[in-house]
């Protein structure tokens, strides 16, 4: 049986469907979950894609983060399901308190579309087995609004417990304090970062790099293997 | 101007009682003789609605009543194709691209309400012509923006720039729709007229055409999207008022905002619509909005449509009907939908939290009726509004100036006179603002949403896969050069169009067709009207000799400050079939040892070049000869070499010449390149000279034989100038600049301008 | 040092998309009885030098020409007490 | 009905890049004496019905839960006269 991962769409989701193609290349079943539906079809593990839901409007992720669909992904999130924000994703993780911190606007208060390279700080997590600890790779990045802040005891905290996930190398793209490019919970089955796995997974497409699909065979991987 | 809200209501009976009532014709920018032909049309004087409507949708913006007669020709001289599956006069053209896939692709402009207010006026640029595209049935894939901005160094393009960039990205990232291409030009002559032209391209199945057209008696019009508010009501509030003054009224510049998320919710909805195959016609709302969607909708159908448009949803519920029929409200679109079919059309909008509303039905007869709080305030045939506009041939005249002009010969500037300044104006020359790099712009703009990008900026073309089983693509690029156009507005849009087409072969696709955007100055000065009739027909022509059809474009006049036009500034997008993506062609030399041929013929020509503005601010002489059955000859070998991997590089010459090509290709790839002055070329006019019809390529050793027997047998012109090597661009004999000074100087220059 | 704020609000006929979804949202929050947002900007300039006449003058041509885009919004400049 | 407006500003301690912009662009727009600027958002709230003591809890509630984010953001609420 396939694991089935399940991918959000709410009103302005702009990488669903691109989601669902990288779902499907790492091998997995792609399930589309509709904001207003609480109801997650039993699938093993969610993806909260990029975009601008509701717009941005007020706060990247502020009105997406009251749907219906949440409350059960923050209720499942909590119970361990494997949970992946991607950018406009995690910006909803954030506004949803599962994920410390906060969004702001870049510094130099552009949007940037740029190929961006990472280091992988830990494989620990439900969404980065495949990489190697330390492990560098370069997968899209494109967002105004992905300046990652959080209060200095926040950010030792997440330091202290690996829980930083993933670094911005080569130029910091948007003043994020301490390079974070993304984290994790402290259980590590929940993952937001900025940049854009689900863009790296074909050779032809993009940045003509595959280096973002070992996050969906990170997660089939463990799901097969629970 | 105030609306005086307990003004009589000027219904159709009392406007046949009232002949002789005075009207706000003049100000509302119609002509007597025009206004004189609505009153023969209606056999009585307008009401106050109807007079809305004739006036915005017979103004030059909607009539194209002083370019129809020369617009003409791109049917006239049609080629042959069987690729046109709806030629222009709809939303936008259809092209069929194989495999059962269409493809349709529009160009227009936003200029003057970007001017006013940068951002908007570009984001609903992108917005408007991304529902034209919508409205054909199509699913948008990518958009495109050509601009031009004033001098770069200019306070004014510091306000300007940065704030079209990110309303063309603010509205297209949020839509959803990559940024794929476009133009970044900086002239003086865009001062105070910068150009926001704005292209989408959509894709959908042969069968899932739609049109704009309200037939079948009974079918009710849902106007959906988002309420009507009261902006960019271009003359309303002309007739909102009973008196005028001797001056008139300013006219208030029409700037709307655009919301970007209505619109994706737009295209979502609208698209799960047309899969459940529930509407029987449909228009986007643009100019002129709903006077345009009803009469347009009506006059392509059998003609009669009743509304009532007390139901139009408002956002300001104190709009005059007159301003109802006006407002240019963004993020709205009109469908004919059956009877049985209405209950699940909203249902879908719904859905996607879009506001639908039944506002009418179609009728048997032929008028059109709109209603007001029960009473008849519009009773017109359709077709009278929207296609019997007038037609002027106004008169045209080649300027006094243009010989003086074509004979300031740009041959005779002085030519640098040692390699040392031969480098030195390289070196100028890629760091110059319209040969830099445009990454500042580009950056801002999300290039892989839709996980389909194969190709995007800065490579020659953009180049999407619409089939993930089959690999089948698109590619499309935009190109115009008004110092070209300037010089010789006939050889000048040619140009445009050769250069489209060179850039989509580069890339390894087939150019099908084209769309086109012609931006020039005031229709009433002879000088430009000569402008605008030789580029029409130099595009017309060109067209014809390339195969390639005009499947619809824009028109935007009066771009000019006092009594200056801008530049005439034909802008032509080429799209392109790849049946595999796999063998695009990117222009990125990477591979060390690779040989770098130049095909094509080089000649002393430096009119309106890049190195003529840059090197000495000069603009005169005559533009680079035109030969299109040599651009044809040179795309067929550019396809056949993709196609057969006899290349793996290719990259079309264009403003800047050759050495502009190679650095662009060498830094894209990271590796250098040793070239040599093939014989019979000076150094200078290698480096510098901007004849059409050519490209540079890279092949591999094992390909060399093939390629040059393959352009050898086809009588095409390519000499071995060089193999890619090293970490510096080395000219044999002249000079040498190491790839970091190259590109300190071709990425740093935008950025340290608006910083 | 006094602080002057410049309130940049859309004119009352121009869309207003943020204010509106704002206000969509706020039922579904379980927040009843608002008929109506708009969003806009607020500026806190801290002013070197006395808030008099003349300052508040400048202060206005700035937010005229610079803080507002007066063709779709209008300003407020305001002495914080 | 009434007008309630709630202000909201980032914390002093985040980092304003939009209000620090504007600054930086006065000098060259030919305006001085402008020592500091940060940027932030104003609602304004048309209220339905009476504005006493529950409606602005409820109002301020709804600030602290959504107009705001309080992990970056301080919000003022005022009922406008
Ligand atoms: N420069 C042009 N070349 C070819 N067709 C044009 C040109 N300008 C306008 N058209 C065609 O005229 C018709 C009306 O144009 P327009 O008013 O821009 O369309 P829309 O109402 O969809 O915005 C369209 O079919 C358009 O493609
Ligand atoms: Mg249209």
């Amino acid at each position: 049986m396939t694991a089935r991962v399940g991918v959000v769409t709410f009103p302005g989701t702009l990488d669903d469907r691109d989601t669902q193609r990288a779902v499907r290349v790492a091998g997995a079943e792609a399930v589309p979950l509709w904001h207003r539906d609480k109801d997650l079809q039993q699938v093993d593990a969610v993806v909260l894609p990029g975009g601008f839901s509701y717009g941005d409007y007020l706060r990247a992720g502020a009105i997406s983060r009251f749907s219906p669909v949440m409350e059960t992904i923050i209720e499942q999130a909590k119970a361990g399901m494997p949970v992946l924000g991607i950018c406009n994703g995690f910006q909803v993780l954030t506004e949803s308190h599962l994920l410390p911190g906060a969004m702001l606007r870049n510094d130099h208060l552009h949007f940037v579309c740029r190929d961006q390279k990472l280091r992988v700080e830990t494989s620990a997590t439900a969404w980065t087995s495949q990489y190697a600890d330390g492990q560098e790779i370069s997968i899209p990045l494109k967002n105004i609004d992905g300046r990652y802040t959080a209060a200095e005891r926040v950010l030792d905290e997440l330091e202290a417990e690996g829980r930083v996930v993933f670094r911005y190398l080569d130029g910091n793209p948007n003043g994020s304090l301490r390079d974070i490019a993304g984290i994790s919970n402290a259980a590590g089955n929940v993952v937001g970062l900025m940049p854009h796995p689900e863009h790296a997974v074909e050779p032809l497409i993009g940045t003509g790099r595959t280096d973002g699909l070992g996050f969906f065979t990170s997660v089939l991987k463990k799901l097969v293997s629970a | 101007m105030t609306l005086d809200a307990v003004r009589h209501l000027d219904t159709v009976t009392h406007a046949a009682e009232t002949p002789e009532a005075g009207q706000p014709w003049k100000e509302l920018g119609l002509k007597e003789d025009e206004y004189a032909r609505i009153r023969e049309i209606l056999g009585r004087r307008p009401t106050g609605a109807e007079l809305a409507m004739y006036s915005v949708m017979w103004s030059e913006h909607c009539s194209y009543k002083s370019s129809k007669v020369h617009l003409k020709q791109f049917g006239e001289k049609a080629p042959q194709t069987d690729a046109l599956l709806v030629g222009i006069g709809e939303n936008a053209g259809v092209v069929d691209v194989g495999q059962g896939y269409a493809v349709t692709f529009k160009i227009e402009s936003h200029n003057h309400p970007s001017y006013i207010e940068p951002y908007q006026g570009a984001a609903t640029g992108v917005g408007g012509i991304v529902r034209d595209i919508l409205a054909m049935g199509a699913r948008p894939v990518a958009v495109m923006d050509p601009l031009r901005f004033g001098a770069a160094d200019h306070p004014d393009t510091r306000r300007v720039l940065p704030g079209i960039v990110s309303g063309v990205g603010g509205y297209g990232n949020c839509l959803g729709l990559p940024n794929i291409g476009g133009e970044v030009v900086f002239d003086p002559c865009y001062q105070g007229n910068p150009l926001v032209n704005a292209l989408c391209v959509g894709v959908m199945k042969h069968e899932d055409i739609h049109l704009a057209q309200a037939s079948g008696p009974g079918n009710k019009v849902i106007l959906y999207g988002a309420r009507t508010g009261g902006d960019g009501i271009g003359g309303v509030s002309v007739l909102a008022s009973e008196t005028f003054d001797a001056t008139g009224p300013s006219r208030r510049p029409a700037v709307q905002v655009g919301d970007p998320f209505q619109e994706k919710l737009l295209i979502e909805c609208t698209l799960e619509i047309f899969r459940e195959q529930l509407v029987a016609g449909i228009q986007d709302l643009g100019g002129a909005g709903l006077s345009c969607a009803t009469s347009e909708l009506a006059s392509a159908g059998s003609g009669g449509m009743r509304v009532e448009l007390d139901t139009v949803p408002l956002r300001d519920a104190t709009l005059s009907p007159e301003e109802i029929l006006m407002s240019e409200s963004q993020e709205r679109m009109c469908a004919i939908v059956e009877p049985d079919k209405v209950e699940r059309f909203l249902a879908i909008c719904e859905k996607w939290d879009v506001i639908a509303t039944v506002i009418g039905e179609v009728t048997e007869g032929s008028q059109l009726e709109i209603f007001w709080h029960g009473e008849q305030i519009v009773d017109v045939p359709p077709r009278s509004v929207a296609h019997d506009g007038p037609t002027y041939h106004r008169p045209y005249a080649r300027p006094q100036w243009q010989d003086a002009l074509q004979a300031d010969d740009a041959g005779k500037l002085p030519r640098p006179g040692t390699s040392a300044e031969l480098r030195e104006q390289v070196l100028k020359l890629v760091g110059s603002p319209n040969q830099a790099s445009k990454a500042w712009v580009t950056d801002q703009y999300d290039r892989f949403v839709q996980g389909n990008t194969v190709l995007a900026q800065p490579e020659d073309s953009g180049m999407i896969r619409i089939d993930e089983e089959t690999d089948l693509g698109v590619a499309i690029a935009t190109d115009g050069n008004g110092r070209f156009a300037k010089l010789d507005p006939y050889t000048g849009a040619q140009l445009a169009l050769a250069e489209a087409y060179r850039n989509v072969a580069a890339s390894g696709a087939k150019p099908l067709a084209i769309s086109d955007c012609l931006n020039f100055g005031s229709p009433e000065d002879p000088a430009v009207m000569w402008q605008f009739a030789e580029a029409t027909r130099g595009l017309a022509d060109g067209c014809l000799q390339l195969g390639t059809p005009v499947t619809g474009g824009n028109v935007s006049l009066y771009n000019q400050t006092g009594d200056v036009a801008i530049h005439p500034t034909p802008v032509v997008a080429v799209l392109g079939v790849i049946d595999d993506v796999n063998r695009r062609t990117p222009m990125a030399f990477k591979d060390e040892g690779h040989l770098i041929y130049l095909l094509g013929d080089t000649r002393e020509e430096f009119g309106g070049s890049a190195w003529s503005q840059v090197v000495h601010d000069h603009l005169g002489g005559l533009p680079p000869a035109v030969d299109l059955d040599r651009e044809r000859l040179l795309g067929e070998i550019l396809i056949s070499a993709s196609r057969d991997g006899m290349i793996d590089a290719a990259h079309d010459l264009s403003d800047g010449g050759l050495v502009q090509a190679v650095t662009e290709s060498c830094l894209r790839g990271g590796h250098g390149a040793r070239l040599v002055v093939p014989d019979g070329l000076d150094a200078f006019t290698f480096l510098f000279s901007e004849s059409a019809g050519r490209a540079v390529v890279a092949v591999p050793r094992s390909e060399e034989l093939r390629f040059t027997d393959m352009c050898g047998a086809r009588g095409l012109p390519a000499a071995r100038i060089g193999v890619i090597d090293g970490d510096e661009i080395d000219v044999q004999g002249e000079f040498s600049i190491p790839l970091g000074e190259l590109r300190a100087a071709h990425e740093g220059t935008i950025p340290a301008l608006l910083a | 040092m006094a602080r002057v704020v410049v309130d940049v609000m859309l004119k009352p006929e121009i869309l207003d998309p943020q204010g509106q979804a704002v206000q969509r949202a706020l039922p579904r929050l379980g927040f009843d009885g608002i008929s109506d947002v708009r969003q806009g900007k607020r500026f806190e300039l801290e002013v070197e030098g006395p808030v008099d006449d003349a300052a508040l003058a400048r202060i206005r041509e700035m937010a005229e020409t610079f803080l507002a885009n007066t063709v779709i919004e209008d300003f407020a400049v305001k002495v914080e007490s």
